[in-house]
């Protein structure tokens, strides 16, 4: 984990309120594993509102076309508030803070050839930030992603193109069914558990609270593993404030609380108490 | 501001101050709650830079705290209700220590409980601990339902828990934590003095609140919480002055301090140290910049030992 | 929330509220010292637009104030020490009055006294003027040496004054401005109920302090000042949802409202209506921005009467 | 007065941490009389710290070159403090929340004509920035202004070049003696009434409280009138918030507190208390 002062390479404007935003950051860069998020202070003075920074994961990282190396970080912004808003106003060259790589990212390891055969990858929304990294290192092992990608209109399923170069399959959904499937991405991941009663397959989720509990509801039907990737206010992303805790039981049921930060953000669903949203 | 030689500019101004016999390198502390056990920062900045680490508010036995939503940030500041939760003290004498043992910043214990008797059985348990320098009592925490707050509502309340912790601490110092969300901090200030309390930390957090208008929700589920960062340092200032003109013990400033002019202004209020909180959430090296800054400071204005600034506020003509 | 009929739309939602039998047309008001008399702000805004207006704190005989610096700015907000600078009820009466008389704005005074007999006069002449449609009595501000605050250290104190006006007041109804600088807001907020009062104004301002680091001098000449803006926004709401709850009368929100979201956030507390103070210095129309902004929010989300969001506070499941 | 949100022209770098703002503000600059202000929103967001307006004294009103009518505002502007920085940061084509024009200017008036020969226009570094408008208001009265221009080095002297297309006698001094006389500008003023001992000299001053403290004394000495513009720190400029007094006499010699954004900021010398500083 480093803290950085990096610059802002460029920030795309991907319809929607969606924004890819690109730093040089090659130190940084080098560290990250899939799941991993940084701390960004959204704005170039640290003594300005808002006072603090905020987490986004690691979309991709971009390599040197000359020497491979990782030079950047991809980061997927969602416009939703102050500190957002600041982050993607800003413009290319202009620097901000960079604290990270942050947390616990998904478990993906080589024990996992030849034994899991397929992963369901569910997005709703922005949620499609971790899963890129992450059906990249799948794919690197020999499992064969499928990716159920949701929002509440064709306007909300961005960087689709990422996912599509990968040859992978994509199961679209959208509420108002401008594209793919109409309704709720939980539907074709219903169906498709269905039709494939198989014990090899593992289940990743990143969205809303209210899809990630019902992801958890079907992988727990099935019998699978799930793993899901939080969203928590955060102070200091270090362990340290315990403001971004998440409520979960320990083995003997015990209620305790965990921290997104550190824990987190990627976390096996059985441990979460699902009754109570963190946000 | 005497005049220093050249002798005693080569070697540098003295920044090291005295509280209840201890010494710390330098005025400048991190404050409990916003710090973790002081490890979790070791990556970030040289621990060795600053005068001393309060760590989290610990019990004798873990506690779990509150549920979430915990945080929520306001203008120029934040909200919380973390609600104690911590390891335990047991925790932290074998797993976070020896660790801390490795530094020179001195290691401040803040120490919470719902009854007088919890005070008393973690001050007795870390008397024992080596390593440790001081104890500050946590009277004045907003975010528990039961104790700990309340005996920062009544000056009675106060003088007892610090006189029977006082007792109950043997070797070290004890450190009272003031609310401000008191009519008048003065009296508290006293009745901690008289009741033997070797210094006293100046402010806790204001209780505020916050209201999510869509869901006409409050943002954190505990209702209040704390307010914190640079939005109260007034209030804070105004109170470590009042706090410095009521007694004679040393107070340590608290409350929005983020760079050196902030700590600058405490120390002229009369504080013998400070204590940075909300700032090293989003700028974790910020106290080690600020011990930086205060040495430069000494040196640019040719004062020799940082005690010369303290309580220096100057009348009007 | 109701759904509305086309009918009920092309009208518009209620946004009238009444407090203590008087109708304001909209819950927006402005607060005491920072809208001057009023008429300041006519160029610069419709003062039609607004529920009311509550003046600068009166004294039967003007007062000259404190000596200057009076105000500094601090992080989103500012301290001022102004002092009770004012022209005399009297002059108000003859002077400002007749022109605020043309407005629709309902005119509120902040009525100030060193001693319990200066609020009873400036009560006594205030009811016999006519246009005036409540008194505010303020026991609260931190900026004078003796008399005004020191009412509010202590309930019994803000018991005798609040019944003593409200005798002398004969047909004005008595709001109470209470201040937060107190340990228990809700044990001063019964007290004035008890007394009589008709409404409470929560909260004045925080008393804070700032120092000029070069000069080591305060940056009040008055040494300290009232802090007030966004960055006190979340200890009001928490005092103003506190005072809700310990009383029947109606509770008028202030502190640190800049915004429709904010105003927003004190309704659904439970204020009745709010004042928008230091907002007026930077934004001067940002009264009635906020009044059209909570008719366009009653639209959008249905709400025939704005009196549905007071109070509409929902627990967590 | 009037509140418009109004576009930066151009910000030019004057040295020394001054800079010219140029703003484009047609309806405020038909409106301005010598010697008042506006106050500026130092940022383009209103929400934002630094909260309160700052006050700039209108250095010049540039006009069209076609139809001759005001069209701007120049305003000199010295970087001080968090508002002056974030204002000299934004870049032309923004947008900035300007509330003016303000408060009690210069009185020059046709009486001056015949029975005021001379007018001693005193300026200590930034001070300079009422007195351009000032001394063109008194050539038209045929007044003859001599200007005392003094400040730290000769960086501190900016836009001389505006004075000196006036025409007019101007005395330079700085206290590091780099250009024009060596020392304070009280000096030279003071050089220029001993042998200048008339009646029809008329004095204006505008800098540090301390110089315009001894402007006054001297001018006090030659019974003299004297109009000073102040300085204090201002919440509302609208005369509301009592926040920018300076304490004055009135006849009686009774103390009483003047509001600089009102009464001010230009006011005659003898109505002060030179003894209560307002900052
Ligand atoms: C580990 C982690 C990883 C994250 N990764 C990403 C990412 O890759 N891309 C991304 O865009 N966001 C991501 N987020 C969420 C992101 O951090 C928040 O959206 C951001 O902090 C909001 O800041 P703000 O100042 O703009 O909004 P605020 O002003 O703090 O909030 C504005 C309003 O939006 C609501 N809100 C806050 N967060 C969200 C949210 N996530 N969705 C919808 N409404 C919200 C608030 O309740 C509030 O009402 C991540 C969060 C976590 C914890
Ligand atoms: C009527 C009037 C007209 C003015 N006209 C001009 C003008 O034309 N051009 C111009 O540059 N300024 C002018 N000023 C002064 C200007 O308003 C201040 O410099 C400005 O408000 C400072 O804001 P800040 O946020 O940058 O500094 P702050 O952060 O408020 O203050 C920073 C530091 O600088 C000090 N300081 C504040 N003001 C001054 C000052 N004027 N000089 C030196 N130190 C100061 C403060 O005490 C503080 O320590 C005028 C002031 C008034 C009252
Ligand atoms: C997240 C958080 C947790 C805190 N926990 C404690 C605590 O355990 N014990 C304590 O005495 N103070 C605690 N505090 C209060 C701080 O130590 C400090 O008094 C307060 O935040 C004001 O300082 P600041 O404005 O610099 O943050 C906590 C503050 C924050 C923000
Ligand atoms: C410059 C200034 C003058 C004030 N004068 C008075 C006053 O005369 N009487 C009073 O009751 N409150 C006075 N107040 C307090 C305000 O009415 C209000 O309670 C406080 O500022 C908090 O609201 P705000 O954060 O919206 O400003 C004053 C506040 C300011 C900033
Ligand atoms: S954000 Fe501070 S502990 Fe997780
Ligand atoms: S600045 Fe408010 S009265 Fe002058």
């Amino acid at each position: 984990m480093l803290d950085r002062k990096v610059k802002i390479k460029s920030i795309r404007d991907l319809g929607s309120r969606n924004y890819l935003l690109t730093l040089n950051a090659p130190e940084q860069a080098r560290l990250i594993r899939p799941g991993q998020f940084v701390m960004l202070k959204c704005i170039e003075n640290v003594r300005e509102d808002p006072l603090l920074r905020r987490p986004f994961t690691i979309f991709d990282v971009p390599k040197s076309a000359r020497s491979g190396k990782p030079v950047g970080l991809d980061l997927l912004i969602k416009e939703v508030g102050m500190g957002t808003r600041k982050l993607i106003q800003l413009r290319p060259g202009q620097a901000l803070f960079c604290l990270g790589p942050q947390g616990h990212g998904f478990q993906v390891s080589s024990e996992m050839r030849n034994r899991v055969e397929i992963a369901c990858l569910i997005a709703g929304g922005v949620g499609i930030a971790p899963l890129y990294l992450l059906a990249q290192s799948l794919l690197a092992q020999n499992v064969k992603p499928v990716l159920f990608y949701g929002g509440a209109a064709i306007a909300d399923l961005v960087l689709r193109d990422y996912f599509e170069r990968l040859g992978i399959d994509i199961i679209y959904s959208t509420e108002d069914g401008s594209f793919g499937e109409r309704g709720v991405v939980t539907q074709p991941l219903a169906q498709f558990l269905k039709t494939h009663p198989r014990r090899d397959i593992r289940v990743y989720a990143c969205g809303p609270w209210g899809m990630m509990k019902a992801v958890h509801a079907l992988s727990a039907q099935n019998n699978l593993q799930c793993e899901v990737s939080l969203e928590a206010r955060m102070g200091c992303s270090l362990g340290a404030c315990l403001g971004c805790v998440v409520r979960c039981k320990d083995h003997e049921g015990e209620e305790q609380y965990l921290r997104v930060c550190q824990d987190g953000p990627v976390m096996n669903s059985r441990l979460i108490d699902w009754e109570t949203a963190p946000l | 501001m005497k005049n220093s030689t050249n002798k005693e500019i080569a070697k540098g101004p003295n920044l090291a101050v005295d509280i209840a016999g201890v010494r710390f390198k330098n005025p400048i502390l991190t404050a409990s709650g916003t710090f973790g056990y002081g490890l979790e920062f070791a990556n970030l900045m040289d621990l060795n830079s600053i005068g001393g680490i309060v760590v989290k508010g610990l019990s004798m036995t873990p506690i779990k705290g509150n549920p979430p939503p915990r945080v929520y940030e306001t203008a120029s500041g934040m909200l919380n209700a973390i609600g104690w939760q911590n390891i335990g003290a047991t925790e932290f004498v074998t797993k976070k220590l020896p660790g801390l043992r490795n530094y020179e910043a001195k290691i401040v214990v803040n120490i919470v409980g719902f009854e007088l008797n919890d005070y008393l059985e973690v001050a007795r348990f870390l008397n024992d601990c080596p390593g440790i320098a001081a104890l500050e009592l946590n009277i004045s925490c907003p975010n528990v339902k039961k104790g700990g707050y309340h005996f920062n509502k009544d000056p009675r309340d106060a003088f007892t828990v610090t006189a029977e912790t006082k007792k109950a601490s043997r070797h070290l110092p004890l450190w009272v934590k003031l609310s401000p969300n008191v009519t008048d901090i003065r009296e508290f200030a006293r009745a901690c003095q008289d009741a033997g309390a070797d210094a006293l930390s100046v402010i806790n957090t204001l209780v505020g609140m916050a209201i999510d208008v869509k869901k006409r929700r409050p943002r954190l589920r505990f209702l209040t919480g704390g307010l914190s960062g640079p939005a109260i340092k007034p209030v804070a200032l105004r109170m470590v002055w009042e706090a410095c003109q009521a007694v004679r013990i040393p107070v340590i400033g608290v409350g929005g301090i983020a760079s050196t002019e902030d700590a600058l202004e405490f120390l002229i209020a009369g504080a013998r140290a400070v204590q940075i909180g909300t700032a090293n959430f989003y700028q974790p090296d910020v106290s080690q910049r600020v011990a930086l800054g205060l040495q430069e400071y000494c040196r640019l204005n040719h004062i020799d030992d940082v005690n010369e600034i303290i309580g220096s506020l100057q009348p009007y003509e």
